[in-house]
C-alpha cells in the first residue's frame, strides 16, 4: 500500500529533512505520526501524495513508484488519496460548498452526484448549516473540518492528515477522530500526523515516532530505536 | 467541459479588470496592427490607381501627315506592352491645357500646343524600364518631336512603393511581436494570481490538461473579443479617415473574419505557452 | 487597559457571534479564553486589536474606544499590541528575518536598532538558524514561532494570541508558554485563544471560557454563570 | 522614506510583468497622445505656411498707365491688412506661367498673359472675410480687369483647420481619459496583487499614509518612464515620417518635459486615487 524504502529528503535551503526513513503501512491500518515540531512528519506526508519526491531512497503508494514518475500519474494517484493539509488550503473565493463541490468536479463525478455528496460529508464534519459560508468567515476549526470533508469526498482508500485537529477543541478532536475511525473500519488506510499525545495514547493504534528526522520508534516493531545524530 | 466553460467565465468574474485589460491591450495591438494594414492596403489601392494612369506622349511635328501617324498608331497599338494608342489633336491640346491650367483659362486666348499621341500601357508593363523602352521606340518615328513620359516620376512612384511596402511588413511584423508579447504576459498574469488555486487543484488530483482548459478558453474569448475590438476601432478610424481626409477602403469580410481568427489563435496559444510553463512550476 | 461592554457582534451572513460580552483585562494580567471551535474566541480577539467594530456595546483598549475611532487611532494602536495570529500571516515573499523586521518597520524603528533585536528575537523562539528560509521552507511549528516573534517584536502592552501553541508539540508548547509568562512577568499583559485544556489547567491562571457567543464562565469570578441559550 | 523606495522596488521586482505592462500601456496612452499632438503640431504649421501664402492679384486691363497702377500700389500698401504689394509685368507672368506648367513650357511659344498686382497679407488678416474686404476694395480701381483669391480655397483652409483641431481636442481627451483609466486598473491590480501585504501592514500598525507611499513612488517611477517611453516612441515616429514622407517638427524641450511630468502626475494620481480606495477595504 505505502513503502517507503531508505528514503532521504534534502530540500535546497534547510538542509536534510528526511534521513534514512523506511517503513510500510498496509491496507486498512491506521498509523500515528508523532514528534517535535520541525523533526519531518509533514515532510513524510507530502513524500505520500507526491507533493515532494525523495532525494534519495523510493516511496511506492498504491503501486505507483516514486522513481520516473509523470505529472499524469501523480494526477491519478491523488485522485485516491484523500489529503487534510496542515494549512487547510480552502479556496478563498468558493464556498464551503463549492470548496467540497470542486473536488469532486476535478476527478469527473457526474454533476447530480455531486451535491447529495456534499451535503452528507458537511453534515458529517457537523457544518451543514454554513455550507453557503466563505472560508474567511469560518472560525479555524470550522475550516479544518472543511478540509476533512474535503479530503473525503472521493471515497480515497489513503487518507493523509496533517494535524487536523490543530485547531479543534476536546469535544470536536474527539468527534473529528471518530470519523476518521469510522472511515478506517471502512477499510480506508488513515496516516495521521498530530501532537494530540493524549489523543495518541488512548486510541492504542500504530505509532510512527519521527526525530531530527529519522523513524525513531515504530509500535509495530515494539521496539525503540536509538536516535542517531544527523551528521 | 461544461465545468472549464464555467470556470473560465469565473476568471472574468473574478478579475474584472484584469480581463478587461487583457482584451484591450489584444485590442489595441491588433488595432495598431490592423490600422497599418489598412494604411498599406490604400497605399497600394492609390498606387495602383495612380500607376494606372501613367502614359507616354509622343508630340508631333507641326508637320506630321495624317496617314503617317495613322500608320504609327496601328504599329505602336500593337507592341505587346501597350493597351491603347489615342490621337490628341492640337485643338484638344488646347483644350485640356486651359483645362488643367484652372485659374488662367480665360486669360489663355491664343497660343500653340502641338498634337500628340497618347499611350497607355499595359498592367505589369508600367515599371521604370519598360516604360523607357516603349518610349525609345515610339522616338524613332520620324514625325515624333519629343517624347514625354516623366522618367523622374516614374522612379519615385515605385520607390515610395517599396518603401511602403517594407515599412509595412517591419511595423506589422514589430507589431504581431508586441501584440503576442503583451497577450502572454496578460494570461501569466492571471495565472499567477490563480497559482494558489492551480496549485490546490493539482492537490486533488486535477490533470494539467484539466487546469489548462479554463485559461484555453478564457484565452480564446478574450482573443476573439479583442479582434471584434480592435476591427470596431480599425473601422471607426478607417471612416472617420474617409469623411474628414480622404476615401478609403475598409477589410472584407473575409479579411475580418481573418482578423478574429488572428485574435483568436494569438489569445489561445498565448494562454497555452503562458499555462503550461507556469503549470510545470507547481511541480 | 481592556473593556469589554455588553459587545454584541453579529457578522453579516453567519448572524451573531457573540451576545452581549462583558469583561476587563488589567494592566498585566495573563487571560486565557477557552470554549469549543466557534464559541467565538477569536471574535474576541479581534475586537480587541480593533480588526472588527462591535454591531453593539464598547471596546476599550488602552484608552481607545470603538465608537467613533479613526483608521489612524487604529494603526496607533496596535503599534502598542501584538498579536498572534491563529493563522500566523507571514509575508510569503520574505525571510523569516524580514518578517520580524517588518514589523518593526512599519513603526519607525532606527534601521541600526532593527538587526540586533530581530536576532535576539529569533533566538528566544528557537529559530535563529532558519532566519533566511522563507515562510514556505518551515514546518507548520516553525511558522508559528516566527508569527510570535514577530508579535513581540514592538514590546507591546498587550499581547494577543489566537491558538499560538495549535501547531506544537508538547515540549514546544512548553517552551512557548514559558515565553508568554516571561514576556507577562515583565509587565505585559497577555490574552491568548487556546483549545489546549492541559495547559490552562496546570497553569492556574485566569480563564474566561466562551460559549455560544457569551463568557460562561471567568475564573476571576470565581461563579459559573448558567449558560443563556441563543434566541 | 528610504523603506518606501525600497518597497516600491521591491514592487517591481516581484511583479516584473506587471510593471513592464504598467509601464508599456502609460507609454502606449501617452504615446498615442504625442502623436496626435504632433500631427496638430505639424498641421497647424502647415496650415500656418500655406495660409502665409494667401495672395490677392489684380488683373490689370491691357492698356492700364503705369501711374495709375503706381498710385494704386500706394493706395493699396498703406491699408492696415496688406504687408506687400508687387507688380508683376506681362513678360514675368508668362514666365511664371511657363514655370508653373512644367512639362509644356517648350511649346508655350506664344500667348498672352495680363500683367497683375500681387497684394501680401498681414498676420492676422487672412481670414476669409478680411481678404474678401480687401478684395473687394481692389476691384473699384478702374484699370483692374479682374480679382483673385481663390474664395473657395480660403474657405476650405479654414474649415480643414478647424476641423482638425476640434478631432485633436476630443481625440486627445479621450486619449488621456484611457491613459487615466488604464493606469487606475494597472495600479489596481498590483494592490489587489498585494492585498494580503497590506492588510497584514495595517495590522501591525502601518497607517495609510505609509502603506500608499510605496505605490504612489511606484506610480511616479512607473509615470515617468512611461512617459520617457512614450517620448522616444513619438520622436522615432517622427522621425521615420520626416524621413520618408514630409518634413516634420518635434515638441521643444519644454513640451517635452511637460510630457514626462504629465505622465508622472498621471502615474501618482492614478496610484492616489487606486490605492486609497482599495486600502479602504481592508478596513
Ligand atoms: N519546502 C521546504 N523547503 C525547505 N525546507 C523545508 C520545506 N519543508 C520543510 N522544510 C524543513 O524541513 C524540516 C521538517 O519540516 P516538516 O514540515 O516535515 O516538520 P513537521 O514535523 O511537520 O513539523 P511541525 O510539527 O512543526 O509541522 C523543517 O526544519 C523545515 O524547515
Ligand atoms: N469574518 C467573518 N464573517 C462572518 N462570520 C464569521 C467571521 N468570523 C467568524 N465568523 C463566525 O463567527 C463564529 C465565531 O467564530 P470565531 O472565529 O470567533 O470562533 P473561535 O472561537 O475562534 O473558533 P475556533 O476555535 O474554531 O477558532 C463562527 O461561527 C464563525 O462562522
Ligand atoms: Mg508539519
Ligand atoms: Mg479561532
Amino acid at each position: 500500500m505505502i513503502r517507503f524504502a531508505n528514503v532521504f529528503k534534502e530540500y535546497p535551503r534547510t538542509g536534510v529533512a528526511l534521513n534514512d526513513v523506511s517503513f510500510s503501512v498496509n491496507k486498512g491500518e491506521f498509523v500515528f505520526l508523532t514528534g517535535p515540531s520541525g523533526a519531518g512528519k509533514s515532510s513524510i506526508l507530502k513524500l505520500i501524495y507526491f507533493d515532494e519526491l525523495p532525494s534519495r531512497g523510493d516511496v511506492w503508494v498504491s503501486g505507483t513508484r516514486s522513481k520516473g514518475v509523470t505529472r499524469k500519474e501523480i494526477s491519478l494517484l491523488r485522485r485516491k488519496l484523500g489529503v487534510v493539509f496542515q494549512d487547510f488550503r480552502l479556496l478563498e473565493d468558493r464556498t464551503v460548498e463549492q470548496n467540497v463541490a470542486f473536488a469532486l468536479d476535478v476527478i469527473g463525478t457526474p454533476p447530480e452526484k455531486i451535491h447529495p455528496k456534499v451535503s452528507r460529508l458537511l453534515t458529517q464534519v457537523g457544518l451543514s448549516s454554513k455550507s453557503t459560508n466563505y472560508p474567511r468567515e469560518l472560525s479555524g476549526g470550522e475550516q479544518q473540518r472543511v478540509a476533512i470533508a474535503r479530503a473525503l469526498a472521493n471515497d480515497p482508500f489513503v487518507l493523509v492528515a496533517d494535524e487536523p485537529t490543530g485547531n479543534l477543541d476536546d469535544r470536536a478532536t474527539r468527534g473529528v477522530f471518530q470519523l476518521l475511525r469510522d472511515i478506517n473500519a471502512a477499510g480506508t488506510a488513515v496516516v495521521m500526523a498530530t501532537h494530540n499525545i493524549d489523543l495518541v495514547k488512548r486510541a492504542n493504534l500504530r505509532v510512527l515516532e519521527i526525530n531530527r528526522g529519522q523513524v525513531v520508534f515504530d509500535s509495530a516493531e515494539e521496539k525503540r530505536r536509538a536516535p542517531e545524530l544527523t551528521p | 467541459m461544461r465545468l472549464a466553460v464555467r470556470e473560465a467565465m469565473l476568471g472574468f468574474k473574478r478579475a474584472p479588470v484584469l480581463s478587461a485589460l487583457s482584451i484591450t491591450t489584444i485590442a489595441f495591438s491588433l488595432f495598431a496592427f490592423g490600422l497599418f494594414s489598412l494604411v498599406a492596403l490604400n497605399i497600394r489601392n492609390t498606387l495602383r490607381a495612380v500607376e494606372s494612369r501613367v502614359e507616354i506622349r509622343a508630340f508631333l511635328a507641326e508637320n506630321a501627315e495624317a496617314e503617317a501617324i495613322a500608320a504609327a498608331m496601328g504599329d505602336i497599338g500593337g507592341f505587346k506592352e501597350v493597351a491603347r494608342v489615342e490621337y490628341v489633336t492640337p485643338e484638344q491640346a488646347l483644350e485640356r491645357a486651359k483645362r488643367e491650367m484652372g485659374e488662367f483659362k480665360d486669360v489663355f486666348e491664343a497660343g500653340f500646343l502641338p498634337g500628340s499621341l497618347d499611350i497607355r500601357l499595359r498592367d505589369g508593363f508600367r515599371d521604370p524600364t519598360t516604360v523607357k523602352r516603349v518610349a525609345d521606340r515610339v522616338r524613332t518615328y520620324a514625325f515624333v518631336d519629343d517624347v514625354r513620359f516623366g522618367e523622374e516620376w516614374v522612379q519615385k512612384l515605385y520607390s515610395i512603393r517599396n518603401i511602403a511596402t517594407a515599412a509595412g511588413i517591419i511595423l506589422g511584423l514589430a507589431f504581431a511581436a508586441v501584440a503576442i508579447i503583451v497577450i502572454g504576459a496578460t494570461i501569466r498574469m492571471a495565472v499567477m494570481a490563480r497559482s494558489r488555486e492551480i496549485s490546490i487543484m493539482r492537490l486533488v488530483g486535477a490533470t494539467d490538461g484539466f487546469i489548462q482548459r479554463p485559461f484555453l478558453i478564457e484565452g480564446f474569448v478574450k482573443g476573439v473579443l479583442g479582434g471584434a475590438l480592435a476591427l470596431g476601432l480599425t473601422w471607426l478610424a478607417s471612416s472617420l479617415i474617409s469623411r474628414y481626409f480622404i476615401r478609403t477602403e475598409f477589410f472584407d469580410a473575409r479579411l475580418a473574419f481573418l482578423g478574429l481568427l488572428g485574435g483568436a489563435v494569438i489569445g489561445v496559444v498565448g494562454s497555452a505557452v503562458s499555462v503550461g510553463r507556469q503549470i510545470r512550476r507547481v511541480l
